[in-house]
């Protein structure tokens, strides 16, 4: 960060309030990463202490946060501790300060959530291994999010990186989790090597590392502008680069693939923000590119979402799908905003932010709620679930208030995001200029409610299989209710969904004025608020009153099931998750590819099989057709290179002729 | 132009070192070698002789001793040892190489037409064209051998080659390089004549052709 | 002439104690000292160069040493201290294993330990290139010794091969030297001269042509020596051959020397006319052998192969460093990846003794062996690859920020996929070493000993990257 | 004091309508086929007589499914509430398109999932057909009134809808084509024929019946009540587009206004009746060709909107 502009961020901040939040925020990094270094060793520890240490910082830091609203804080570190030539320097806007908030929300949430659900899977995991990589993971998030220049960015970045991969694989005996944290390993290699080129190609054109410099008005900016999206995009698993997410966040714990998918996909937004909205990117075909790929993934996302039996890697999937909507938000802003169509560009971005914000609080909440299902039932395979309404009642109002928020269901807060967004690309059919253009985000439209519905359908399922109905395995019989911590973890986010739905207007309002302050002129113009509250407290009045006035009256007689007179009917007999995404299915034949596996057991299996099984499975085209065959290439290329090294002492004497010959031309060429 | 006896000398060891190439004989190799070695060291004092200076002549001496006397000796003794009489041969065979190593003979004058003669005298072409084929002689030579011992010969012709380059392209080194060249080529020998006996033991062979269990794949 | 003594008392003692009849357990308390001893009394003889940013310190005549130079100089000799120290225990638990060979071949090795240290720090301190390329040689023939240790026909090979295959290449640098010595006769110096200093201050009037050939002859000779693409051959056999301590000396040691030499001459050629060829010839070549290195570590089966290799890559980086022309930053890459790699090469010994095999198929579940083996493996790999916050991160920043034209942009580019290809190599042998269950009985016990010096290595690379002291101390801007 | 006569309006209309247009589809439905026919208020008596009787739950379920015919009764009052059904509707706050798609959604979600409670296959099935219809049915309905939302540049309710609009004769155009979308749109939402036929009797078969299968007493009565409150609600909006495209319409005043309102309500209720007896159920395999030509519909109305706005 180039001195003038940190020295603009220490003046605004006013006297000790700025001291005071700098230091909170030091002390919050400080203290978390000397725990993780001090719980690097021990085999088995209690959970509660860490965890309420967490919970302390995040608390103190959420406190720090809103203290200092309004003032940006900055801070570098001193001399010795610096990265070679390179000081570490941190800005706090306001803009960052939203975000920073989001996580310490999150950060408290799961820490509530952690000791209750640590201890079911204690036996699995070195707990000090475990909490050494959660807090450097958290604490680099912070950084990330707080830091001013490319350096320190990249540097938190890769840190973050490591940490969570480390995560990923924090039940590293089974194969599956090895080879989801691999994959999560080389996407995300691939993407800082992607930043790394854009931010050195940036600094060579600007000869400055911080973002505040770099404006990407310049044909020169453009290549290292797409690197950067790009990079970004494989973070924020965006199609095509989506792959890793679906293993990455079921090999997890639930802790953490809450915070993944929260949070850690956010902070890619974040950077796309802070680079590429702040920095004034203008060129029409990087804009299309991404709002093309956006648009891809959200149908993708909840495509195939659809058809997953593990509820984390559906979960996983619509967040591919919600993160599409924002980066699609994102795009159209940067669109509106070269197009001169201000007010849709203000409206685009406030949405993008907005809607990150809620899929932060719903999504955490969802994987939450899984994760309190996977620790009592041990499976999250909807396969084998079912009946949990008895079993684990508050859990399942959790998930299911989760799955309304998230499937935008007004009044929580899904809706009035979503709802910017769908106002945002309605306002550019009304104004842009060309009929195509008008035409493309009309058709945009018309996919986000397909692509709405199919959420539903989703959700309904996860829901409805998940839940409802009869056990369809016997672990479940023995599920009880989770923890008291688990619970209120949840509960806090249920209470934030509704209250950032109801209060949507005043966020809205709340994130244009951080995004002014920021130093991106944005101001919140809609043609009228939505009657979220009113709605809601309708809702509940009326539905209140028809239970009481009318329904708690009449008198119940208890009976098994319609089953057309068969008698008790067997679980079987329920519908599966895969019987009730089969229409669906059918309808999206091209891009579902089925993988049926019948096998037959016992003796003389040709005419009496003993047992049969019958596996369906959904087949990823991207990874089948794509990306093993370029794994396979470098493979083979791999494999060609160590042919050299054939082990003839002859053909190296031959080698150095050779390159003896070569540097000969070369050199007497010049 | 006229030629000086200490570009003839060097042109005979250049064309002795070719034979080499020409023979899988051990013995023959090694006789050759020591022939070629003592050109050079002939090669050595005519020239100091050319520019009246007694320090060459010292180590022309040298060089006779040790290079042409004392690591030939080493080596017959060595054969001895190892009961080898002849190489196999790698690559190309033999006539096709010693062709090869004249080809490279006529072209390593080509090479060198460019490379500017040392200060002060006009002449250093022939010179260079002799240490520059020496080299590649050397090279061809390692390349076409299987036997350990005959590689070592190869590396020891290349030395010879780069003596005679230094020789005639820089009027005089410091001597303490000289010296200490010397000193690493016979450490060398020493070392690498050491191992040949290992390998005997260990593989019960010197064909190195044979060492190729460490590879990738 | 004193400080010859001084260079060479310590060494000559400690040969002198490995041949006498001393045991060898007190050889492993005594020979260790002495190194450390030796460092020290270096650390001394070269602090006036160490001081002063411009001034050089001349001993006498072919010998002086500028800041750079004794940088490296203590680099070496502290690394050579470092896996001696460890060796201690390595044999120790060689001995437990009873693979321990009769004591004359360890006593053998400290003695060869001894002097190629000394030669390479004979390296770093003259000033002539003859005596340089004496200097280099003679790391050759001190380390066959050490590669060839365990005395097995793989071990007899990788010695062959390194022995021919170096001496091959080494000769070539001769050739170049007496030409670059040919070119200073032309008027530039009366006489001529091979004094580094005396040729970069004439560089102006060297005879071009044969200055150009003379430096491309170098490029390959020490090339060769150092491992660049393709002429790594020799580089993964006598690695992987070498017992820990010893490849760890080879890699995190020797390499550097053969790079300082390439440095040294690209530092005539840059001021000369054919600065084009200094700045960009290394570069790509850099670049590409980093490439390559890191494609061979994809399919990789032996541990210290794969270490050997990434080796290949960092010397590499480092040519793309001298390439760019800064000597700090090449030491500065030189001195994290000589820590880091010497910390995973002494670990790796600890790994393969405890596991029996070399075999990474057969490497598994090390976290559940010995935690704190497994973290500092973790560590220093990440520290090798260039993660932060470890040095090699911010080595490798600095040296890809300072590219200027299209040439090295692109080498730039090279370098980052190589950079990238060989961390999700690396990573992924990292991973499966670390994680899963072990799949042999330990045969040693890991003991915390072991992880002491590797780990202390780690804590001065993290310290390197998380400082500005070793930037400002080179006085980098 | 128009306002009250207003309110008073919107209620009787609430309570009645519904009531009134099942009696009259099922009337027509009697007439075509030389039936009597039960009368027309024979709808009512069905609820009271539910409303009487008590209800059988499942052992499987749990609260879900009576939450789930309370909040959908809600969530139709809310939105006959919020929804210009009729023309002489009282104060409404803004009515945003997009949140009315998605109140809708909000009803249909909580029978999925009353559906699913009791764990019967019948349930589930028809549920996961409810959801691909409404994964076909919702772009359709969104789009034609996004097609009027971009006409008259806006997207709340109360502007497209207004009466202050003048309407020329390409208006015209859009109003109806949106109408006809809505309409067809509504009889997919409200599973009636060509999709599904609320009076067959073979579970498989059925959709809505089929979710609605353990539904008894009360809990039936608010199930139905609902379903006819939205059908009100959809064939109003539908008879409130075609009357827009009547150039004058406008100019009529407000009793006028209300009886044409209402008759074109019960008109649409006759030709569903009249389309009742004339079609057969389409195959599943079908329905999605037939939503397409709904959703061409819509996207003819809403391209001529675009173009219209290309050329203003």
């Amino acid at each position: 960060m180039n001195s003038e502009t940190f020295v603009k961020a220490r003046a605004t901040g006013t006297g000790q309030v700025q001291e005071m939040a700098t230091f909170g925020v030091l002390a919050l990094l400080l203290s978390l990463i000397s725990l993780a270094l001090v719980l690097g060793h021990r085999k088995q520890l209690k959970s509660a202490i860490p965890a309420a240490l967490t919970l302390i910082s995040a608390l103190a830091s959420t406190v720090l946060l809103i203290l200092s609203w309004g003032h940006d804080l900055g801070w570098q570190s001193q001399t010795p501790f610096w990265l070679g030539i390179f000081p570490l320097t941190f800005k706090i806007d306001s803009l960052s300060r939203l975000y920073l908030t989001l996580l310490s929300v999150i950060v408290c949430a799961v820490s509530i959530f952690s000791p209750g659900y640590l201890s079911h899977i204690a036996a699995k995991i070195h707990a000090g291994q475990y909490w050494a990589c959660f807090l450097v993971f958290i604490a680099s998030m912070y950084a990330v999010i707080a830091s001013a220049d490319a350096i320190t960015f990249l540097v938190a970045w890769e840190l973050m990186s490591l940490a969570s991969i480390a995560l990923v694989a924090t039940d590293h005996s089974h194969q599956s989790v090895q080879k989801s944290a691999f994959i999560y390993l080389g996407a995300t290699r691939v993407s800082s090597a992607l930043l790394a080129g854009g931010f050195l190609w940036m600094h060579a054109i600007s000869r400055s590392w911080s973002f505040h410099d770099w404006i990407f008005n310049d044909p020169v900016t453009y290549l290292p502008a797409l690197l950067i999206l790009i990079g970004l995009c494989i973070k924020a698993g965006i199609w095509p680069f989506h792959i890793w997410l679906p293993y990455a966040h079921p090999a997890a714990p639930a802790t953490v693939s809450a915070i993944m998918s929260g949070f850690m996909i956010k902070v890619a937004v974040y950077a796309l923000i802070r680079i590429l909205v702040f920095g004034a990117l203008n060129s029409t075909l990087i804009i299309a590119l991404a709002f093309t790929l956006a648009v891809v993934s959200t149908f993708w996302g909840v495509l195939f979402a659809l058809v997953q039996n593990d509820l984390k890697k559906l979960l996983a999937y619509s967040s591919i799908e919600n993160v599409g909507l924002i980066v699609m938000a994102i795009a159209l802003s940067l669109y509106a905003r070269q197009a001169s169509l201000a007010t849709i560009a203000d409206l685009a971005i406030i949405a993008a932010i907005f809607h990150s914000w809620n899929h932060g609080l719903f999504k955490c909440l969802l994987f939450l709620s899984v994760g309190a299902v996977d620790s009592q039932a041990h499976t999250r395979d909807l396969r084998h679930l079912g009946g949990l309404a008895k079993r684990m009642p508050w859990t399942m109002a959790f998930f299911f208030a989760g799955s309304f928020a998230i499937c935008s269901i007004p009044p929580l807060n899904g809706f009035s995001s979503k709802f910017l967004i769908y106002e945002s690309l309605f306002k550019n059919v009304l104004q842009c200029p060309t009929f195509t253009e008008k035409g493309l985000s009309l058709a945009v439209i018309c996919l986000l409610s397909a692509v709405g519905a199919l959420a539903i359908a989703v959700f309904v399922k996860a829901m409805g299989v998940g839940f409802l109905g009869v056990a369809r395995s016997k672990a479940v019989h023995h599920a009880e209710e989770a923890g008291w911590g688990m619970l209120l973890a949840q509960a806090c986010l249920v209470i934030l969904c509704v209250v950032s739905g109801v209060n949507a207007d005043a966020a809205s309002r709340l994130i244009a004025d951080s995004l002014t302050s920021a130093g991106l002129k944005v101001d919140y113009t809609i043609s009228s608020v939505l009657p979220t509250g009113t709605t809601a407290v309708l809702l509940a009045a009326l539905s209140a009153l028809t239970y009481l006035l009318f329904l708690k009256a009449s008198k119940v007689t208890n009976y098994r099931t319609w089953d057309c007179g068969f008698g008790t009917l067997s679980p079987k007999t329920q519908v599966s998750a895969d019987s009730f995404a089969q229409p669906l299915a059918r309808i999206f034949r091209p891009f579902l590819r089925y993988e049926n596996s019948a096998r037959f057991e016992g003796q003389d299996r040709r005419h009496f099989p003993e047992v049969v099984t019958v596996q369906t499975q959904i087949v990823s085209i991207l990874e089948n057709r794509v990306y093993l065959p370029g794994l396979a290439l470098i493979g083979g290329l791999a494999r060609l290179l160590a042919r050299l090294q054939a082990g003839s002492i002859h053909l190296y004497l031959l080698y150095v002729c050779a390159t003896l010959c070569l540097l000969l031309f070369l050199g007497m060429a010049q | 132009m006229t030629i000086t006896a200490t570009e003839i000398c060097v042109l005979t060891a250049a064309l002795l070192a070719c034979l080499m190439v020409g023979s899988l004989h051990l013995r023959v190799n090694l006789w050759l070698y020591s022939l070629s070695t003592l050109c050079i060291a002939a090669a050595t004092a005519t020239s100091a002789l050319e520019h009246s200076e007694m320090g060459p002549i010292f180590i022309a001496i040298l060089i006779a001793l040790l290079k042409s006397v004392a690591i030939p000796k080493f080596f017959s003794w060595a054969i001895d040892k190892l009961h080898v009489q002849r190489d196999l041969g790698a690559m190309v065979t033999p006539p096709l190489a010693m062709h090869a190593a004249i080809l490279l003979f006529a072209l390593s004058f080509i090479l060198t037409k460019e490379i500017p003669s040392p200060a002060g005298s006009v002449n250093g072409w022939f010179g260079a064209a002799g240490g520059i084929s020496l080299v590649f002689t050397g090279l061809l030579l390692m390349l076409t051998r299987r036997l350990a011992i005959s590689q070592i010969f190869g590396f020891l012709v290349i030395e010879n080659g780069i003596y005679i380059f230094a020789l005639t392209q820089t009027n005089g080194m410091p001597l303490i390089v000289e010296m200490g060249v010397l000193l690493d080529v016979l450490v060398g020998v020493m070392v690498s004549g050491l191992l040949l006996f290992k390998i005997q033991k260990s593989f019960e062979h010197i064909d190195v052709a044979q060492l190729t269990q460490l590879k990738e794949y | 002439m004193n400080f010859l003594v001084a260079l060479t008392a310590i060494p000559l003692t400690s040969v002198v104690l490995s041949l006498t009849k001393l045991k060898v357990e007190q050889l492993r308390v005594v020979i260790p000292m002495l190194t450390w001893l030796q460092l020290v009394i270096l650390t001394f003889l070269s602090w006036p160069a160490l001081l002063s940013n411009t001034s050089v310190l001349t001993f006498s005549v072919d010998f002086s040493i500028d800041k750079i130079g004794a940088c490296f100089l203590l680099l070496t000799n502290f690394i050579a201290a470092s896996s001696i120290t460890h060796s201690a225990w390595f044999f120790a638990n060689e001995k437990l294993l009873g693979r321990g060979e009769e004591p004359q071949h360890e006593k053998l090795f400290y003695v060869a330990c001894a002097l190629f240290v000394t030669a390479m720090s004979f390296v770093f301190l003259t000033d002539n290139l003859g005596l340089l390329w004496v200097s280099i040689e003679a790391t050759t023939l001190f380390s066959a010794a050490l590669v060839y240790f365990s005395r097995d026909k793989h071990s007899l090979e990788a010695t062959w091969k390194y022995l021919i295959v170096c001496s091959v290449g080494i000769a070539f640098a001769l050739l170049g030297i007496i030409l670059i010595f040919a070119s200073s006769q032309h008027g530039a110096i009366p006489g001529g001269s091979m004094s580094i200093r005396l040729l970069v201050e004439h560089a102006k009037e060297l005879q071009p042509k044969l200055l150009q050939l003379g430096y491309i002859f170098c490029l390959l000779g020490f090339g060769t020596k150092a491992g660049v693409f393709p002429l790594h051959t020799w580089l993964p056999d006598a690695h992987s051959e070498a017992p820990a301590p010893a490849s760890a000396l080879l890699s995190g040691a020797l390499l550097n020397c053969a790079l300082f030499a390439i440095c040294q001459v690209t530092a005539i050629l840059k001021v000369s006319e054919h600065a084009l060829l200094a700045t960009s010839l290394p570069v790509i070549w850099g670049a590409l052998t980093a490439l390559a290195a890191s494609f061979f570590l994809i399919h990789q089966f032996g541990i210290k192969r794969l270490w050997a290799y990434s080796s290949v890559e960092n010397v590499g980086i480092m040519l793309f460093a001298i390439g760019l022309g800064s000597a700090p930053l090449f030491f500065f890459q030189a001195l994290n990846h000589s820590l880091a790699k010497v910390a995973l090469f002494l670990l790796s010994g600890n790994i393969i003794q405890s596991a029996g095999t070399k075999d990474l198929s057969h490497i598994r579940g090390i976290l559940q062996v010995s935690p704190s083996w497994g973290i500092t493996f973790a560590a220093a790999a990440a520290a090798v690859t260039g993660m932060p916050p470890f040095g090699g991160f911010v080595a490798e920043w600095m040296i890809l920020s300072q590219c200027e034209n299209l040439t090295q942009g692109i080498a730039a580019g090279v370098l980052l996929f190589a950079l990238a290809l060989s961390f999700i190599a690396v990573s992924l042998h990292v991973g499966r070493i670390l994680w899963g269950k072990p799949k042999h009985q330990t045969v040693v016990h890991p003991t915390f000993a072991s992880t002491i010096i590797p780990l202390l290595l780690c804590i001065f690379s993290l310290l390197a990257g998380i400082t500005c002291l070793p930037m400002f101390f080179l006085n980098q801007p | 004091m128009t306002s009250l006569y207003h309110w008073i309006f919107f209620l009787l209309s609430v309570a009645l309508l519904p009531v009134l247009v099942l009696g009259t589809i099922r009337k027509t439905k009697a007439r075509l086929q030389n039936r009597i026919g039960p009368p027309l208020w024979q709808p009512f008596y069905d609820l009271v007589k539910l409303a009487h009787k008590g209800e059988t739950l499942s052992l499987t379920m749990c609260g879900v499914f009576r939450l789930s015919s309370i909040v959908v009764f809600a969530d139709i009052l809310v939105l006959a509430w919020l929804t210009p059904w009729l023309c002489f509707k009282p104060w409404a706050p803004e009515a945003n398109i997009f949140m009315l798609v998605y109140l809708f959604a909000l009803a249909r979600m909580f029978t999925l999932l009353g559906s699913l409670d009791s764990g019967s296959a019948f349930g589930a099935f028809s549920a996961s057909r409810e959801a691909t219809l409404g994964l076909l049915v919702e772009p359709a309905v969104l789009l034609a009134l996004v097609a009027l939302g971009i006409f008259f540049g806006s997207s709340d309710l109360r502007v497209i809808f207004s009466l202050s609009s003048v309407s020329t004769f390409v208006s015209s155009a859009i109003w109806i084509a949106a109408g006809l979308a809505i309409f067809f749109s509504s009889l997919v939402e409200l599973s009636r024929m060509p999709v599904d036929d609320p009076t067959t009797h073979l579970e498989l078969t059925m959709i809505h019946e089929a979710m609605i299968l353990e539904a008894s007493g009360r809990n039936l009565a608010l199930i139905e009540f609902a379903h006819a409150l939205k059908m009100c609600i959809l064939f109003g909006l539908a008879s409130q587009c075609f009357l827009r495209a009547i150039p004058q319409f406008s100019t009529f005043n407000i009793y006028a206004q209300a009886g044409l309102n209402i008759a074109g309500l019960l008109g649409l209720a006759m030709f569903v009746g009249l389309l009742e007896s004339l079609t057969v159920k389409l195959q599943w395999r079908k329905v999605p060709e037939f939503i397409a030509y709904i959703l061409s519909l819509s996207l003819i109305a809403s391209f001529t909107a675009i173009g219209i706005g290309a050329i203003k």
